[in-house]
């Protein structure tokens, strides 16, 4: 019961999607269950919302260190959700203005609106900003060309890096624009950072990246048949835990 | 001397790159550029549709990834406005709403002869919905089934753009700018590939080279990085001179600036550093 | 006199240019003239619900005609055998575009469909109505599809087929990985060292492949260690992997022969989040020193900051991931990295389990058909230009190597189905 | 160390006293447009009645003299809040503190909420709510309804999966989530296999299929085009062999896989460039903020 149940429903569900794609029939309803889907995705986002409550809340109860920190969430987390769900401070929708609710959530000069522009926005933007300091320290610190295969991949990151940028034009713009030998139809300056960073980008950069898709295609394809026979249940996650 | 490169703080390196963004930035410097075969190529999908073509505007990134993606869809929004198209909005990305508000922002601001008061004939803004590319999936199959309203809970039957769309099959292009998952990728997988929708996207450099592969076939046209939205700005301000004067379309180009410095901050680190290494190795320090 | 004569002269020459340029304005106001060979076709391949029409330009609709005499296209659609049905309008294209689709048929039903071109000030030209009526009809099977429902099957096929064989106790031969040498060198060194080793996970929870692949080299690892008696630590980003990854230590240092050297309070839990977690762990490294550290599982921006602390500290960093985003940074920064596929198939070679050997088994498979189709492709392709080297292409039956290299494109891997 | 200290407390200092500096310039300020809204009640049975309110609209501060143009006060706090924010998280390149896990603590607690926001309104309120009971979604927020439309019972299906899966969150029973669960991963499942399969096996075969020498039109050679397809093919095949793990990499294949090793290295190298480019761009995203929107350099 706890186990074959899940695994019907995957493999039905599973089994009719793949069938879309080969019988038209399937499409309408492969069309229902993605908008089941979906609506459990939204849930989704809730589950997540309550798992984190209950973390915070466990941390407060259990005073582990740093919990005044789970406090300063929580209390965050209310707020946003309290303006966000009552619409606080939106107007209602021009065309109905007696439907008090009938705004948009994220109107502009909203609670909710100002969280996110002036919290949300800028903190989530930072916390991204500071991968640029990390990548310097640790180009100083860690990318050695210790073997072969190091070596190749700064080598064009180098290129690369010159060649998107203005850098291009002044370490190699004076390429000329003769051929190489006689007609060979190859000029020196097809050589510049700039065409050859496209060069690099199309001939092997792009190979590469193909072998690897093809790759994961097969890995994708082999994970999810394994996943819809029940061969692979660690979805279902152990016993113990029921 | 190479000892104390050895020991360096690394806050000084985080200040190094702090002064190497921020100063050319403060000078305001751009340079020139030239339009790459790949960004006229996402350029002639927009300018070679007939003027009020529709374009699905797929908006999928967050304001973390703003700094590297919203010129890219700031230049679509202008150029698409350019050509008087018509634009469905739409976002993967709970966070993408206020990303389709700065969109709509400039299509307003600018082209108000073509755009102002023109919501439902011109453009539209479906909004977010959940469930990554289960949405994908069903958009480019039944579109009312993911989305009955509009962001401002308007049916899309009593839409004049959206009354007859039966899914975005039937849209002219596809304009997709994103950070990850969902986005790019998830679009070519789900919509373009299937259904030959014509598509070009604007992704971050981390996505990149993992697009590439789907070029030509697949898609139409990629803008890489700052690099490609710097590129596609000037190839609009090219074909649109009266641009020539809005600083607001040169977003990319001047973060062109940084990111020379930057660059060039970062390979003579690499190099720096593995100069110590190598001179580490000779002392014996490695074995 | 003379001067009236010329006024006249003057006036009788530029009389018909003058009506011709009347004309010309009225001519602007008139409705454009219609599109020709309106036809339709049912879409193939669907449930009858889509109808493809198609026309020949409006002989106005002209690419730099300006003001242009076609603004767009209307179409509108009724139903043939109902009597009450009226044309309603379902789409209207913009100028140059000369298909539509409508997708919002109903299986069965005889539509009729119409067309006008509308000009400036809304004018329409006159209509032009389908000769007959046209039915979508439903198909029972996605005829285009036909060649991509065999590559299904086959790959699926031979993952089932291999993961039977591995279970009914036949060998598979996986090639030696060369990076779990690596794993050993680096378990030996912090011995000689006297220092221990450093294990991390990958930050996603034990659900993601890539961790669990993860935690199958932990066995290997913990094995090792186990049998140099080196000091080995994991701290973990989720509960659930620490609880996982206790499990598989203990049960390593069983098989190693050394319970009592397990210690349950070196595989510990830190925080779910991720600079927390990475803060966190390089403050561990800068204190500890461990002498090898191994990063194995799902990483994503915090790869650089980990594999960078590791090296500042001087330990030997033997990575493994299958996030293509980051393997750069890995293989910049550490002494050997299992690169994707590698990875899973190391953990596969471990594990010994047969449904991970087994579908292992079958995605070679699959790049074996895949390869060997894209080299007979290109060959095929090349004799073909060889071949047809120096004829233009129109006026020359196609080859037979021609057809065959159309074939493989456009029917076997592209959507020309059985043909 | 005591030394860095120094120099960093004095730059500290510096920082500080050129935010004062441009804050007394009149910087660091908001001014926005009022613009009346009025509104006709839609319901036209009903009594006649007119909504008026007043809406914002950011303004540059080139325009602060003129009439209707005022000086905003949330947006101006929230600007500050938001310069705040960000230099608390940069502090954190100085060292773990207080102030970057207190922003830290709060950035987890509103984007959670967030997040649980835009999906209860975008996606459980028009596609669970106003699908099961219409009637009620027309008075309540979406008046804009069909009033002949009917409850749509199959989405009474997905309502209980959604509370099966809601069960997780409770300590007992929390097996039955996995239903919910099992259907979730068997939809993806599904769809990912076929599209990996055609786009990213099948199509990316398609794409690769060419002729190694290609002639123009004239019959001669094109050596370039014909060199080119040939690395490209080469590259292909001669990674897909390095990931090929059902024969010993000896003879010739040690050959070929070693080139198909140095493919995957030149492709994680412009990734690593590519990376690196996109890191940058989101630094000065950033500092375009500090600087232009909250300074006025």
């Amino acid at each position: 019961m706890k186990r074959t149940i899940p695994l019907l429903i995957s493999a039905i569900t599973g089994f009719v999607l793949i069938g879309t794609a080969f019988i038209p029939l399937f499409v309408d309803w492969g069309n229902i269950a993605m908008s089941w889907f979906n609506l459990l995705a939204a849930f989704a986002f809730i589950l997540g919302g309550g798992n984190l409550l209950k973390m915070q809340l466990q941390k407060i109860s259990a005073q582990q260190p740093g919990w005044g920190y789970a406090a300063v969430t929580l209390i965050a987390f209310f707020i946003t959700l309290f303006v966000g769900l009552a619409k606080v401070g939106v107007h209602p929708n021009v065309k109905f203005p007696e439907f008090a609710w009938s705004g948009d959530y994220l109107q502009e000069d909203g609670v909710f609106w100002w969280l996110f522009e002036y919290i949300f926005t800028p903190l989530s933007a930072t916390m991204f900003a500071l991968l640029a300091f990390y990548i310097s320290s640790a180009a100083f610190r860690a990318f050695r060309a210790k073997n072969t295969e190091a070596t190749i991949l700064l080598i064009i990151a180098v290129i690369i890096l010159l060649g998107r940028t203005y850098a291009s034009v002044w370490l190699t713009g004076w390429f000329p624009d003769e051929f190489i030998i006689g007609e060979s139809g190859i000029k020196y300056s097809d050589f510049n950072l700039q065409n050859l960073s496209e060069i690099i980008m199309e001939d092997f950069t792009t190979p590469g990246m193909r072998a690897i898709k093809i790759g994961i295609a097969l890995g994708v394809a082999s994970t999810s048949l394994k996943v819809l026979l029940g061969v692979d249940r660690s979805y279902l996650g152990s016993d113990q835990e029921a | 001397m190479l000892d104390f490169l050895q020991h360096l703080d690394r806050r000084w390196i985080f200040f190094l790159m702090f002064i190497a963004v921020a100063v050319p930035l403060i000078m305001g410097t751009t340079f020139p550029e030239v339009p790459s075969d790949q960004v006229m190529a996402v350029f002639d999908a927009v300018d070679n549709l007939p003027d009020g073509s529709n374009v699905v505007m797929a908006l999928d990134y967050d304001p973390a990834s703003q700094g590297e993606l919203q010129p890219m869809a700031s230049a679509f929004a202008r150029h698409c406005a350019i050509k008087k198209h018509n634009i469905y909005f739409m976002t993967l990305w709970p966070q993408g709403i206020s990303m389709i508000q700065n969109s709509i922002g400039i299509l307003q601001d600018e082209y108000p002869e073509t755009y102002k008061g023109k919501y439902g004939t011109k453009y539209v803004n479906l909004g977010f919905r959940a469930g990554n590319e289960g949405v994908i999936k069903l958009v480019v199959e039944d579109l009312k089934k993911s989305y009955s309203t509009d962001i401002h809970g308007t049916n899309l039957d009593n839409i004049p753009l959206t009354k007859n769309l039966k899914n975005i099959q039937q849209v002219d292009l596809l304009c997709n700018v994103s950070a990850g998952y969902p986005g790019s990728q998830e679009w070519v997988l789900y919509g373009s590939s299937p259904f030959d929708i014509p598509t070009v996207v604007g992704c971050t450099g981390v996505q990149a080279p993992i697009m590439l592969p789907y070029i030509p076939d697949q898609l139409t046209g990629m803008l890489a990085a700052i690099k490609g939205a710097a590129e596609y700005e000037q190839a609009i301000i090219n074909a649109y001179p009266e641009l020539e004067n809005n600083p607001n379309a040169k977003e990319g180009l001047v973060r062109m600036g940084p990111q020379l410095v930057a660059h060039l901050l970062l390979i003579s680190l690499i190099f720096l550093g593995n100069v110590i290494y190598f001179w580490e190795r000779k002392q014996g320090l490695h074995q | 006199m003379q001067y009236r004569i010329f006024k006249l002269a003057l006036i009788l020459l530029l009389l018909p240019l003058v009506s011709v340029s009347g004309l010309s304005v009225i001519r602007a106001a008139e409705p454009p003239a219609p599109p020709a060979d309106f036809r339709a076709e049912d879409v193939p391949g669907d449930a009858g619900t889509a109808i493809d029409l198609f026309w020949t330009l409006s002989p106005d609709d002209q690419p730099d005609l300006k003001p242009r005499k076609v603004l767009r296209y209307v179409i509108s659609r009724k139903e043939a055998d109902n009597e009450e049905s009226k044309f309603e309008n379902i789409g209207e294209p913009t100028y140059r575009v000369n298909t539509f689709r409508d997708s919002n048929c109903e299986a069965g039903t005889p539509y009729l469909y119409q067309i006008e071109a509308v000009g400036q000030e809304s004018l329409t030209s006159k209509p032009v109505v389908l000769n007959e009526p046209v039915i979508a009809s439903l198909q029972w099977f996605n005829l285009q599809r036909s060649w991509f429902a065999v590559f299904v099957v086959l790959i699926c096929g031979s993952v089932i087929v291999f993961i039977r064989l591995a279970r009914s106790g036949k060998k598979l031969k996986v090639r030696k990985i060369a990076g779990l040498e690596a794993i050993n060198d680096a378990v030996g060194r912090a011995t000689e060292m006297g220092r221990s080793c450093l294990f991390v996970p990958g930050i996603q929870d034990i659900n993601d492949i890539q961790t669990v692949a993860g935690i199958t080299i932990l066995a290997q690892v913990a094995e090792t260690t186990a049998d140099y008696r080196a000091q080995l630590e994991v701290p973990t980003s989720r509960s659930l992997v620490m609880t996982t990854a206790r499990d598989t230590v203990e049960a390593a240092y069983l098989s190693a022969g050394r319970p009592d050297e397990y210690n349950e309070d070196d595989i510990y839990y830190i925080t779910d989040e991720q600079f927390g977690y990475v803060a966190s762990v390089t403050g561990k490294m800068v204190r500890d020193k461990p002498a090898a550290c191994f990063y194995m599982g799902a990483f994503y921006a915090e790869s650089l900051i980990l594999a960078e602390t590791g090296n500042s500290v001087g330990a030997i960093q033997v990575a493994g991931t299958a996030m293509p985003t980051q393997l750069p940074f890995f293989v910049a920064a550490c002494d050997f990295t299992l690169i994707g596929e590698e990875f899973f198939a190391a953990s596969a070679y471990l594990s010994g389990e047969p449904q991970q050997l087994g579908s292992l088994k079958g995605q070679d498979f699959g790049k074996l058909i895949g390869g060997l189709l894209l080299i007979a492709g290109c060959l095929i392709m090349t004799l073909s230009s060889i071949q047809s080297r120096g004829v233009a292409p129109d006026n020359q039956e196609p080859t037979y190597l021609q057809s065959a290299s159309n074939y493989i494109i456009e029917n076997i891997l592209g959507k020309g189905g059985f043909k | 160390m005591k030394q860095s200290t120094l120099i960093w407390t004095i730059l500290m200092v510096a920082g500080g006293a050129f935010l004062l500096f441009q804050a007394s310039k009149g910087n660091g300020r908001v001014y926005v447009r009022e613009i009346p809204v009025e509104a006709q009640a839609s319901q036209p049975e009903g009594e006649e009645q007119v909504y008026r309110w007043t809406r914002y609209q950011q303004v540059t501060e080139a325009e602060k003299g003129e009439p209707d143009v005022r000086f905003s006060l949330s947006r101006t706090l929230g600007l500050w809040v938001a310069a705040f924010s960000t230099l608390a998280i940069f502090s954190f390149l100085y060292g773990d503190n207080p102030i970057y896990k207190f922003t830290e603590s709060v950035f987890v607690g509103v984007s959670a909420a967030y997040a649980m926001v835009v999906a209860f309104w975008t996606e459980i309120m028009t596609n669970l709510y106003a699908k099961l009971l219409p009637g009620l979604a027309r008075i309540t927020f979406y008046p804009d309804i069909d009033s002949t439309a009917r409850p749509d019972y199959l989405y009474l299906i997905p309502l209980v999966l959604s509370i099966l899966l809601l069960w997780r969150l409770s300590p007992k029973g929390s097996w039955i989530a996995r239903w919910p669960l099992a259907f979730f991963i068997g939809a993806t499942a599904g769809i990912r296999l076929i599209s990996y399969l055609e786009t990213d096996f099948v199509g990316q075969l398609q794409s690769t299929v060419m002729p190694f020498i290609v002639f123009a039109s004239d019959g001669s050679l094109l050596w370039i085009k014909s060199l080119r397809n040939t690395i490209f093919i080469v590259g292909v095949v001669s990674c897909m062999i390095y990931f090929f793990f059902s024969i010993e990499h000896e003879g010739v294949v040690k050959y070929i896989s070693r080139l198909g090793i140095w493919f995957l290295m030149v492709t994680f190298g412009a990734s690593f460039a590519y990376t690196v480019m996109g890191r940058i761009a989101l630094l000065s995203g950033r500092l375009v903020f500090l600087f232009n929107d909250w300074l006025g350099i």
